[in-house]
């Protein structure tokens, strides 16, 4: 039996790559700060002394070039975890995520794969402003040729990056930074979800809460304050953005008839976008409500504390736009910005 | 020898002496939790902003980095707003919106203030080439670390820059690391004052310790930039005293090395040469006039910002794009 | 009486640029092969001769710094054009544009604006293969700070670039590269429609047709062959898909209580998504139907002939989706990709 | 004087004209449609890839530009392969679904083919980091054009390499015009060659119109970077003879510029060369006897492309994702 300790997300997380490290010589971290410095946010602190400089390597700030430079490594046989220290700075290597990592194997003829994981963190609320919260987790979802996903649990922070690491394409791994501190159970023995799959958190008959990532934690508190209001709230954590796991969404939906989905990102053409349509299109005769959003205000986020959680995804708005739609219409903004 | 007059050298020690006070005094308001967010802080490299900041005209343009609190205050952005601006106040230079990364203040040319490593340089380019275009006789002053050295656009800025004869100081803050990354760990080749000169534009090392060097080179650069010959480097040799930022442990460096570096304090050094020059009878004793008098305009600054409402909710979603007038 | 005079694409932009620097010496255009060669697409060709190399300024491959600057040079007061010759190499300036020019009005509490405007070409068809035919026109309409348009008529190539210059925001103007050589009515003075609006192309009763750029001429084909079948498809150019004009859309579908979207870009995570989301969340009950989509397959796009057009929309797959709204369903993909 | 020996020589100097009239066939194949989308030729260019590739071995990568036919073919890549795959073909090298910009064959170490200028470069420097990380010793070489080094990507992949010592050749075939953007108008300082040495590793501009050269130059880099001290670079100066694509108006140059270049035609030096030297005879025999032999060669190449099958339209969504062996 496998046993099960609590431990933070940024634990998990250094307990997955360092596994992956023992176990495999083609594994090896690279990016800014993952050594001398211990990791911006101290996921890799601990490693350099173990690993040694080769496999712990720091970079220097040119978040294109090593992006690539992995990008070549992983088509050489090695299989690299490139962390960008945050997504704001991956904007400097869409160029090589796009189109290098996502297009290689097809534009090869299927030849060149590139077995590469790149980690990101993600999100705000730590009153970072304007160019350091962007949740861009499910705008890169819209990229073939990559996977993206987005651990919300901490089971999953431990979890997760090895079946990135099996897989012979591109992965994107968003970590959402307030999830390095929280804690959580986490089993011993890897619980081999597969790494495209859904998973119900919580199980409700009335509505579905779609969501993942930093959003899970506030979506489960939502449900525990909507089934004191008597409404049974089902919690599916998409964990895989691209590509989705629209048989898990549906199977909820259908169960359902009300589905909201809560992100963190901007709410236009972002991933809320998505799951919505797909509802519409695969379940729409389901459907009692329309598909209702929570997402962030569509604003660079501002540096104020009260502002930026006002932007913010929050447990009050999941519930007020749970609640219409269980009135079978979607929140207007005005509740949901207030609430 | 580059020595200027008494009176220059008291105005320099004065704004240098400002700039550490309301450093250190930030870092306790981020104690108290009145600062937060990320807040990094300048300590031990003032005599770049204040030797920089002297030499500049109000019709010039800064842009900083998001350790830009000196650059800032010395392009003349009032203490009040900056202060309240960390406080994300509705009186703080960006209106609250920026706070310690992104200040503000277009009616004195200070456009920020940018938290992506290297993203400030395009935009001082752009600043000059709009200049020149329309034919004004500004200059642009651009600072980074020597960590945006290795940032494609750093090069792709240079570039540009020398192509097209802008106006374009380009300001590098050498402090030898980028957070935990030393330089030697950074660059295949460690002199960047040497690698600026093969973008075809003159460059100049400057010990960044001494604000009457970092003046007599700044003067230089300036004088071939304002000919309209096309943009100038400087890289000023400096050193932090303090973390990276509020969350930096500190493992990559030596504390020996620190101390080293601690003494070459710029503020020491100009006030010991003004003691050996005989314009300053007792350091200690000028420090702490300078020092009482500095701490009072701070504690005006702070008291601004505390008294500074926050904005209102109602309003979270302006200044997304242009609003008429109200 | 305004003269009406047929045109090119090609034409017609040439003729707003030209224009607007006659009337505003602060309008200049910069990027890679505007002047000596004459435009990547020919499209400033003879502007050189006109205007000198100042203000037609050609631009080394360095699409971050140039962009940047463009930037820049907005906030110091000029009104710069710049062309991103596609917007495949947009990539490399997307931090310049997410993180400045996007944010700076905000983060700088409404000081700096930056009255830029930024044209790309947008597209596939021509068999440019994976790196060389992106649509990312709406992905980046996810991009709060922007505005995003994309004229899908001659006369919005002539007449919609003066008002992405009388913005005090930045504006993406994306131009299908397929409508460069077609041709088109112009009248010769401002028809003043606002940069914001969408515009009915056709009216119709029974289906909405919701579409932009290049699949616009598209859809106005596959409306005719609805018509020979006796559906009347109402086509809706957006025209802008950031703001989207709500209310143009919203007027159509509860009118005709049908809608297909019809997007060259990726489907997952596009503006087709989006534009189903907000029916949904406004219309829902006003639908008779999902919402359908017709959007690129999602790869790379195949270099040969036959692939990238079984990839991309057509007038069939328009047709087959349309049918698929009017017997109440969504068109499976196995209907439109032989389509 | 880098003289080669007479066997040499004649191999390279077929390996230039196999490369030139292969191009001029795919010129004819596009305008009789067969060949679609951008077609970049690379006439006048041949001695680089020609001279490069004679020093590789099958062990060592090569990452090329958009204008990589010449780069793939001597990297091995079979000739009916290319083709096929500029028909879109199944049999072509990368199946059909890349073209002309996008030659890719793994099993000869050959990795594109890449449309994005400058694009490559960090391919390449990745793929040598994957070799030293493995212990294996092989090299790899990245051809890219003088337009590239205005590239961020540029300057971050040669300080990554040069600051790692990874064992790439960087081969920047200088060209003097990018598309129609002359050296002069995108670079502030047109010395490349001078400019990399910056990153602090070896470079030599060498003559890219004499085979000889190439080879001479070439060997010199190559076995620096085999030693395992670091990347080196080679600036190839050359010039392509024809338009940039198969749209190109060539408005932005001289008919008497390129006029004068086509006196320095690589095949014409070394064949008048070969003459001098009393290895052949006639030199327009020489060249009318090759010229015949590998044309039949091409003709096949065309034939077996032309006999391929296009792909099934079902297979659309195949090459996203890795797939089990079918
Ligand atoms: C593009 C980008 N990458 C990474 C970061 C995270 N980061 C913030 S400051 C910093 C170090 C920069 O060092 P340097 O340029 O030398 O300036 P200094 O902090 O020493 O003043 C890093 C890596 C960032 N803000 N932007
Ligand atoms: C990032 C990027 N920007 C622009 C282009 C369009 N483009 C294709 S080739 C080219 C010129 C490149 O010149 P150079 O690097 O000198 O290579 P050459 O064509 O001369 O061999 C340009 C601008 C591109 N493919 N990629
Ligand atoms: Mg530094
Ligand atoms: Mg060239």
């Amino acid at each position: 039996m496998s046993e099960i300790r609590d431990m933070t997300g940024r634990e998990a997380m250094r307990e997955a790559m360092s596994a992956a490290m023992r176990a495999d010589p083609r594994v090896f971290l690279m990016g800014e700060d993952v050594g001398e410095y211990g990791g911006c946010f101290a996921v890799s602190m601990g490693m350099l002394e173990e690993f040694g400089p080769e496999r712990i390597r720091d970079t220097p700030l040119s978040e294109s070039a090593f992006v690539g430079a992995g990008i070549g490594a992983a088509i050489a046989g090695m299989r690299p975890i490139v962390e960008i220290m945050t997504v704001n700075f991956s904007l400097l290597a869409l160029d090589q995520i796009m189109n290098n990592a996502a297009t290689l194997r097809h534009m090869s003829g299927g030849q060149v794969g590139v077995p590469l994981v790149i980690r990101m963190t993600t999100g705000g609320g730590r009153q970072l402003a304007a160019q350091h919260s962007h949740s861009l987790d499910g705008w890169y979802a819209h990229i073939p040729g990559i996977k993206v996903v987005a651990p919300g649990t901490i089971e999953d922070f431990r979890w997760m990056l090895q079946r990135a690491l099996d897989d012979p394409d591109p992965v994107i791994v968003f970590e959402n930074g307030a999830l390095y501190n929280a804690s959580g159970p986490v089993p011993d023995t890897d619980p081999g979800v597969p790494l495209e799959r859904a998973v119900v958190r919580r199980p409700g008959r009335d509505l579905s809460l779609v969501t993942f990532g930093g959003t899970l934690p506030l979506c489960l508190a939502a449900a525990d304050e909507l089934a004191a209001e008597g409404i049974e709230a089902e919690v599916v954590d998409l964990r895989s953005l691209r590509p989705l796991d629209d048989a898990t969404i549906m199977a909820s939906v259908q169960a359902t008839h009300r589905a909201v989905v809560v992100d963190e990102g901007w709410r236009s053409v972002g991933i809320s976008a998505e799951v919505a349509a797909r509802i519409m299109e695969q379940a729409f005769y389901d459907l009692d409500a329309p598909v209702g959003r929570v997402a962030t205000a569509e604003i660079p986020l501002p540096y104020p504390d009260h502002l930026e959680r006002a932007a913010m995804p929050s447990v009050a708005k999941v519930v007020a736009a749970a609640r219409a739609a269980m009135q079978g219409r979607v929140a207007d903004p005005g509740e949901v910005v207030t609430a | 020898m580059n020595r200027l007059d008494a009176e220059t050298r008291r105005s320099l020690l004065r704004d240098m002496i400002f700039v550490r006070r309301f450093e250190e005094r930030c870092a306790q308001l981020y104690q108290q939790t009145k600062i937060r967010g990320f807040l990094h802080l300048y300590v031990g490299e003032e005599a770049i902003a204040c030797g920089v900041g002297h030499l500049l005209s109000d019709d010039d343009a800064a842009v900083g980095t998001y350790r830009e609190h000196g650059h800032a205050l010395m392009k003349g952005v009032p203490p009040g707003a900056v202060m309240a601006e960390m406080f994300g106040r509705v009186d703080g230079c960006s209106g609250g919106r920026g706070g310690s990364m992104h200040l503000f203040d277009a009616g004195r040319r200070f456009y920020g203030g940018n938290a992506i490593v290297g993203g400030g340089l395009p935009l001082a380019v752009g600043l000059a080439l709009g200049d020149k275009l329309a034919g004004r006789e500004r200059v642009t002053v651009c600072f980074f670390g020597e960590g945006a050295v290795a940032e494609g656009e750093f090069h792709e800025s240079m570039n540009l820059a020398a192509l097209w004869q802008l106006p374009v100081l380009f300001a590098c803050e050498n402090n030898l690391y980028a957070m935990g990354t030393a330089l030697t760990r950074s660059e295949a080749s460690t002199d960047i004052a040497l690698r600026a000169i093969t973008y075809g534009m003159p460059s100049w090392p400057t010990d960044g310790m001494d604000v009457e060097e970092v003046v007599a080179a700044t003067r230089r650069a300036l004088s071939y930039v304002r000919t309209g010959a096309g943009p100038a480097f400087v890289e000023y040799r400096t050193y932090r005293f303090r973390a990276h930022s509020m969350y930096d442990p500190e493992r990559y460096r030596d504390k020996a090395e620190v101390a080293e570096w601690r003494h070459r304090d710029p503020i020491t050094i100009l006030l010991e040469r003004m003691v050996a020059d005989g314009e300053i009878d007792d350091a200690d004793a000028a420090r702490a006039a300078i020092e009482a008098e500095v701490d009072a305009e701070i504690d005006t600054a702070v008291e601004f910002a505390d008294a500074s409402p926050v904005e209102d909710v109602a309003d979270l979603e302006r200044h997304l794009y242009a609003e008429a007038p109200r």
